[in-house]
């Protein structure tokens, strides 16, 4: 070829596969990824240990009684139970409604519709959704769920607040169920059909099953997020004072959620409110932690199958 | 009344009447709130079978529910308005005025800060709606000496930090310290009419108590108020300036017992207002209010407030015995 | 102008186009039995978007034989074999036009089921595509949606038969439970084979079936479609000339013709005959020249 | 084989290819996957249209003004542009912070990092961090931005408020990049290191390009999850009442943002305040849209590319 | 044991395995001038994870000569090619052991720097892997990441050559621009052919190069093999014996060995000699078998 024939000795050799090319823009690039990491593995390290750090009297001081108490103004006799039913039941809602019709959705969507103008201006859509902030969504649960359907609701219970977390986090699920289907490669829906499966036996049996690490990723993001949001609540109309009730399903009742708690928890004296606000925001902490430890058996239960 | 004869009912000590139900939702100022919540929990311990709800969003939101027929009870940090009063009557809804304990409103500076008292007209020079654009101390002097005040303002960048509007206690703060002079004000044709029940509109508010004091502690030029119960749960961390109602008057400290003896001129009255069709039909609502007046000192001190002398407690139990219609403030 | 109606092109064609003539020769060689015609195409085109991929091909593929494929590199041979079992519905861009009947009945009709086709008309894809899932599911899979075992015995039956027959089942026996990512090529080549024979198809596509096989394997290969071609049809694109000679009984010849015009080129079929014919007596100098290995 | 020879006749074939085999579970799953998809569309649609028209007034009279005035505290004279300014400054800070360290981090961690128990251990608690409630990262925000970092930040201003918010949607960013960049197949790696290319290299031209539109996707839940944002930004200081300043650019500033003052309208006499809310809302839904149609565009550019 | 130092097993290996018998018989065949050693592997163990893939293959690759690999599938062929331009690195389970030296240098070096090895060691890949991008960066992606040439004109002479080379610029020099992922099967691998070539590497690795394509386009990968072997060194894998008693100089028979206790297979080199030697008078009874299609 153009280049002039090589005269290879041991010692060209050597000197030109041990050689590195100045590969300076990735080796920046590394490092720069790696504080990256480092800089998100800090916020974690000094967000758990300033609220373990001030909550730590109500955690080891009255733990069980935190947990199992009702809601008081006196803040050393105040307990979470209200809130941890209302955040287990939304997150209820969430799993139940959310995240089978936001699979069903993204599945019909990527599998079956016809990639048509329509379907393009739906995606589009569900796009905008997921940008709609929370308070808006809180406003329109406050209007259909908690006032227009109060007869079903009860009012603005904690099933007006599940369904209208549910309708906040759907876009989401929606959107990372999607991705996950489009990576899917078409050769294995192919091998599929090739046997003679029908769509929805293709999608079932090797399409979804590909797909789930991905699905499961997104299905905690949106989880996660509903039980950590708070300003919808509110406007949907979570008690945020003393209230009796809010015994773990009461679906129809007042509710409290932990977010919310935390929020209510904050704005009181700090001095005698702020043991019990940091020992809520640990316990909501731990309940994330074991949603998330329980996808992410699932997922690698999955991705070992794969 | 507060009969207690069904002694089967519940295993709640005490007199309760563990044979009610029904439902009672209070809301309204936060201020009042650990006040009704110490009441509801007490009652709830004897009352198994009542669902009550107590919620602190703020005395004006409080109104808009309470006229909505939303609440049977609005906790009130101030008495209610005429707006208020024409929005409740538009909707048919007649209310008994109960006044339940005293709250002081704190002037607030950090501990570094040198100053020990303000007037009334200090605190117009620095806070009213003629201030709007200060941002030292010093930019307010011209207009605290106008006023009639000899105080010399520390030479500090004036650092503002207040509740918002849909507080009670920005309401208080205004009707009592600022209403007087800024009318005055309006008279001598120095400001308009509409700016007379407001502050300046350019300081730092926030709905959040925390949040104002811990403002108030991060800088020496600080300036704020708060409801007094928060100011002693924040302890040292901020310094409570004295207060005197006329330039060289006497600068009193904030405390229960100035509070109550009415010697503190930054101090407000703190009500109930109870839904009197619903205290009628409703036996868990008249149980309840029946039960708070009852325990009604020891709640209010429990929350941090100043209680009603006895003659007070008794115009108000009277006020809830004979269901009087109506307010009588304002 | 084609006197035997068992590899001719159809009389009624539309348009007389002159690429036809090779197809012409088609009525030499030695006549055999006339068997069943399974697969009839009439006129077919294929068009990938605006891209006329496969232009005018008619044919007539036998029951109980093996017709080989041949022809150089994207002149179409893929796209055509997708046309039988309906897998070029699944390319957005795809569509066929003409027709194209399975046992008299049109394929293309709006009452077929895609799915009974495919299930009916077994493929093995030119790029092995095993499941991402255990050896064992990757074979048990079609007749699972079948409906022909429920699993257990029966299942495990259909699974060692299969894989016998593709040759694979000494290699994997002791790991038929471990992923079929982790097999080589040419395992994985097998594997695919044995997953389209466990569905018991009445049609096999075979796509490159042994392009990674070494000899060995593409003689078991070979030895299992002269096996069961008395019970199934089997379509066989190949680039071996001398497997094509070996295996088929007939075989359909198709280059790519480049456009004058648009310079692109479409795929047409040449000649179709008796695989004897076609190999020592063909009617078209390009198809002498391919097979003869007379490159250019 | 163990059937018996097929007696294939034109009516046996015909009878048998255009038979449907009894797919009801397909069939049924395939309207429940459509009605997920019209719950979806429909509380678009009634969310758009309560809003347009509860904020009609405010929209068709004053819209110009609107935008460009200041928060006053009466309700025929107020505006937002503050509260633009803010949500556009938080964004820039999310897209200029977050998607840089956040990619950086997932390819770090999905190209560079060794599969060993510490990156495991690193991904369980960036999938934790993902669910930290947004009142947390405030309080945290509060903490060490606002209060901490003031003489960087000068306090409670738009650029804590901005660190903030990119610090909460950091996680995410993460997550769904690193489930964008796992979905490249192998073989795209493995041609680009045939070539002898740098992982750098590989990384740059072929890994990125192909997991651009999933990135994307991220990206845009991410900023439009900041955009939306009230609870923790109220926590950090977003001032809720009249304030001078929050001009375009004063980063050290007092701030205000659209989400938060949507939260404070909302809490103002409906009757009065009513119509700014919805029209705010609607200025931060048209916000939402220009972004998301920004990155569908660029997504599109980039899938044709593939 | 070994006499003819370019063909024959190394004699430092550690262990007198039983299994070394057959490479013992690599001597015999028609001496040939020796040429420079390229690669020299001794006593290369290959494993995924606790699997062992290949065990004790000791070889010498020789400059500006093709070296066939034959054997069964699954038997560790594409394994081997591999470990030559350290490609293994890449898959997480991998691990080799043994020594490979790369002109005297030992490739697996801690200071060897991989990225250098395969920018001088070329692969073509056994299952076509185009970039989802153009045909054009396809092939000017090297040369760019190897800075051969920064674009325009010379970047566009570099892809017209290798397009040529690899026997597809007349089918594509239209459609530069379109994606190679709309290829035919045939058409995508000797894309990968022509994006080997345009980086001008020093040996090239083929994995099956002509599994998926027809005689003419095979004649042509062959015609360029023999082209290039004057510059380059190259190896190939192959199942068509035709194909590597025609291209190859030497060849190298594996074959999987059934280990007794485990169940498992593991491959082994059989032979390896000059391609006449292995073909004609092969020294195990294995290869004969093999090369001559006697299978089993
Ligand atoms: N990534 C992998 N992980 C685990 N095992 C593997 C992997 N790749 C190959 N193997 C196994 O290693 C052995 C050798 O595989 P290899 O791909 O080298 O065979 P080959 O000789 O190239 O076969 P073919 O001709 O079929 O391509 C096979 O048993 C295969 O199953
Ligand atoms: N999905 C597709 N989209 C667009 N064009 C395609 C597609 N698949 C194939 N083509 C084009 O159609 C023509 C025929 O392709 P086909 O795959 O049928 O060829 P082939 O005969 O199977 O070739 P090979 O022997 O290389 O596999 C080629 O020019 C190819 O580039
Ligand atoms: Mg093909
Ligand atoms: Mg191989």
């Amino acid at each position: 070829m153009a280049v002039a024939p090589h005269a290879l000795t041991r010692e060209v050799v050597s000197a030109r596969i041990q050689g590195r090319r100045a590969d300076v823009g990735g080796t920046v690039f590394k490092y720069v990824l790696l504080s990256a990491l480092l800089v998100t593995i800090a916020v974690l390290v000094i967000l758990l240990y300033s609220q373990v750090d001030r909550g730590s009297e109500v955690l080891t001081g009255r733990l069980g009684d935190f947990i199992t108490s009702k809601y008081s103004s006196l803040p050393t006799r105040s307990g979470i139970i209200q809130g941890i039913n209302g955040t287990l039941t939304i997150a209820a809602f969430v799993i139940f409604i959310a995240v089978p019709l936001g699979v069903g959705a993204a599945v019909y969507l990527e599998e079956y519709a016809q990639k048509t103008r329509l379907t393009r201006f739906i995606d589009v859509n569900i796009r905008n959704l997921a940008g709609v902030p929370s308070v808006v969504y809180g406003i329109l649960g406050l209007a259909i769920f908690a006032r227009a359907l109060r007869n079903v609701t009860g009012g603005a219970s904690v099933m007006a607040a599940g369904i209208t977390l549910a309708v906040l986090v759907l876009p989401i699920v929606i959107i990372t169920s999607a991705e996950a289907i489009r990576a899917v490669p078409d050769s294995i829906r192919e091998a599929g059909f090739g046997v003679g499966a029908t769509r929805w036996e293709v999608t079932r049996s090797h399409v979804l099953p590909y797909a789930l690490p991905g699905i499961l990723t997104g299905t905690v993001l949106s989880v996660a997020r509903a039980l950590g949001e708070a300003a919808p609540l509110i406007v949907v109309g979570a008690k945020t004072g003393f209230f009796t009730g809010g015994d773990f399903g009461d679906l129809r009742d007042n509710f409290q959620a932990l977010p919310s708690q935390i929020y209510q928890f904050s704005r009181l004296p700090e001095s005698s409110w702020g043991g019990n606000t940091a020992a809520a925001i640990v316990v909501l902490l731990a309940i994330v932690l074991a949603v998330n430890s329980a996808a992410i058996l699932l997922r690698n239960r999955f991705e070992k199958k794969r | 009344g507060d009969d207690n004869d069904d002694a089967g009912g519940g295993g709640g000590g005490g007199g309760g009447n563990g044979d009610l139900s029904g439902t009672v939702a209070v809301s309204g100022s936060s201020t009042v709130e650990p006040i009704s919540s110490a009441a509801a929990e007490a009652f709830a311990e004897e009352n198994e079978g009542v669902d009550i709800s107590v919620e602190g969003p703020g005395t004006g939101d409080g109104f808009e529910a309470f006229c909505a027929g939303e609440t049977d009870i609005s906790d009130a940090s101030r008495p209610i308005d005429e707006e208020e009063v024409a929005a409740c009557e538009k909707a048919g809804i007649e209310f008994i005025e109960l006044k339940v304990g005293f709250d002081g409103i704190a002037v607030l500076t950090s501990p570094d800060n040198p100053l020990e008292c303000l007037s009334f007209a200090d605190l117009y020079a620095l806070i009213g709606p003629e201030s709007q654009g200060f941002e030292q101390w010093t930019d307010a002097q011209e207009l605290a000496t106008e006023l009639g005040a000899d105080t010399e303002f520390p030479d500090l960048p004036l650092e503002l930090t207040g509740p918002g509007e849909e507080s009670g206690t920005y309401d208080s703060f205004i009707e009592i310290a600022l209403a007087d002079i800024a009318e005055k004000r309006v008279e001598e044709g120095k400001i308009k009419e509409d700016q007379a029940e407001t502050t300046r509109p350019d300081y730092n508010s926030s709905p959040n108590d925390n949040t104002i004091i811990s403002n108030i502690e991060g800088s020496e030029g600080s300036l704020g108020w708060v409801g007094f119960s928060f100011a002693e749960a924040a302890g040292d961390s901020v310094k409570a300036v004295a207060v005197s109602e006329e330039p060289g008057g006497e600068c009193v400290e904030a405390s229960a017992e100035t509070i109550s003896d009415g010697s503190y001129p930054l101090s407000r009255s703190l009500y109930i207002y109870v839904n009197k069709a619903k205290a009628e039909e409703n036996k868990a609502l008249s149980a309840f209010v029946d039960f708070y007046l009852e325990g009604l000192t020891e709640f209010v001190e429990g929350g941090g407030y100043v209680a009603l002398p006895e003659d007070q407690v008794s115009e108000t139990t009277s006020a809830w015995e004979d269901k009087t219609v109506g307010t009588r403030e304002s | 102008m084609a006197p035997d109606p068992d590899t001719a092109v159809e009389t009624r064609r539309t348009e007389p186009a002159v690429d036809l003539a090779p197809q012409a020769g088609g009525h030499r060689g030695a006549p055999r039995p006339s068997k069943a015609v399974v697969f009839e195409t009439e006129a077919l085109n294929v068009y990938y978007g605006a891209f006329k991929a496969v232009r005018d091909v008619s044919l007539r593929v036998h029951e109980h034989e093996i017709t080989a494929f041949i022809g150089p590199s994207g002149c179409g041979k893929t796209t055509m074999l997708r046309c039988f079992n309906r897998m070029n519905d699944l390319i957005e861009t795809a569509r066929v036009e003409g027709t194209l009947s399975y046992h008299g009945v049109d394929l293309y009709d709006p009452g077929v089921n895609p799915v009974e086709v495919r299930r009916r008309v077994g493929m093995v894809f030119q790029k092995p595509n095993p499941f991402p899932k255990s050896i064992y599911e990757n074979v048990a899979y079609g007749p699972k949606v079948a409906r022909l075992a429920k699993g257990g015995t029966a299942m495990d039956e259909i699974v060692e038969r299969s894989l016998r027959q593709a040759a694979l089942w000494d290699e994997v026996k002791d790991r038929l439970k471990a992923s079929a990512m982790g097999l080589s090529g040419g395992q994985q080549q097998r594997l695919c084979i044995a997953r389209c024979l466990a569905v018991d198809p009445e049609v096999i596509l075979m796509d490159e079936p042994c392009s990674a096989l070494d000899p060995i394997a593409t003689g078991r290969i070979e030895d299992l479609m002269d096996e069961i071609k008395q019970q199934y049809t089997i379509i066989i694109v190949t680039h071996n000339m001398q497997q094509a000679a070996r295996v088929s009984d007939r075989t359909a010849f198709f280059t790519a013709e480049v456009n004058e015009t648009s310079d692109t080129r479409t795929g047409i079929l040449v000649e179709y005959d008796a695989t004897e014919t076609m190999f020592s007596n063909p009617g078209d100098e390009r198809t002498e020249n391919y097979v003869t290995g007379r490159f250019g």
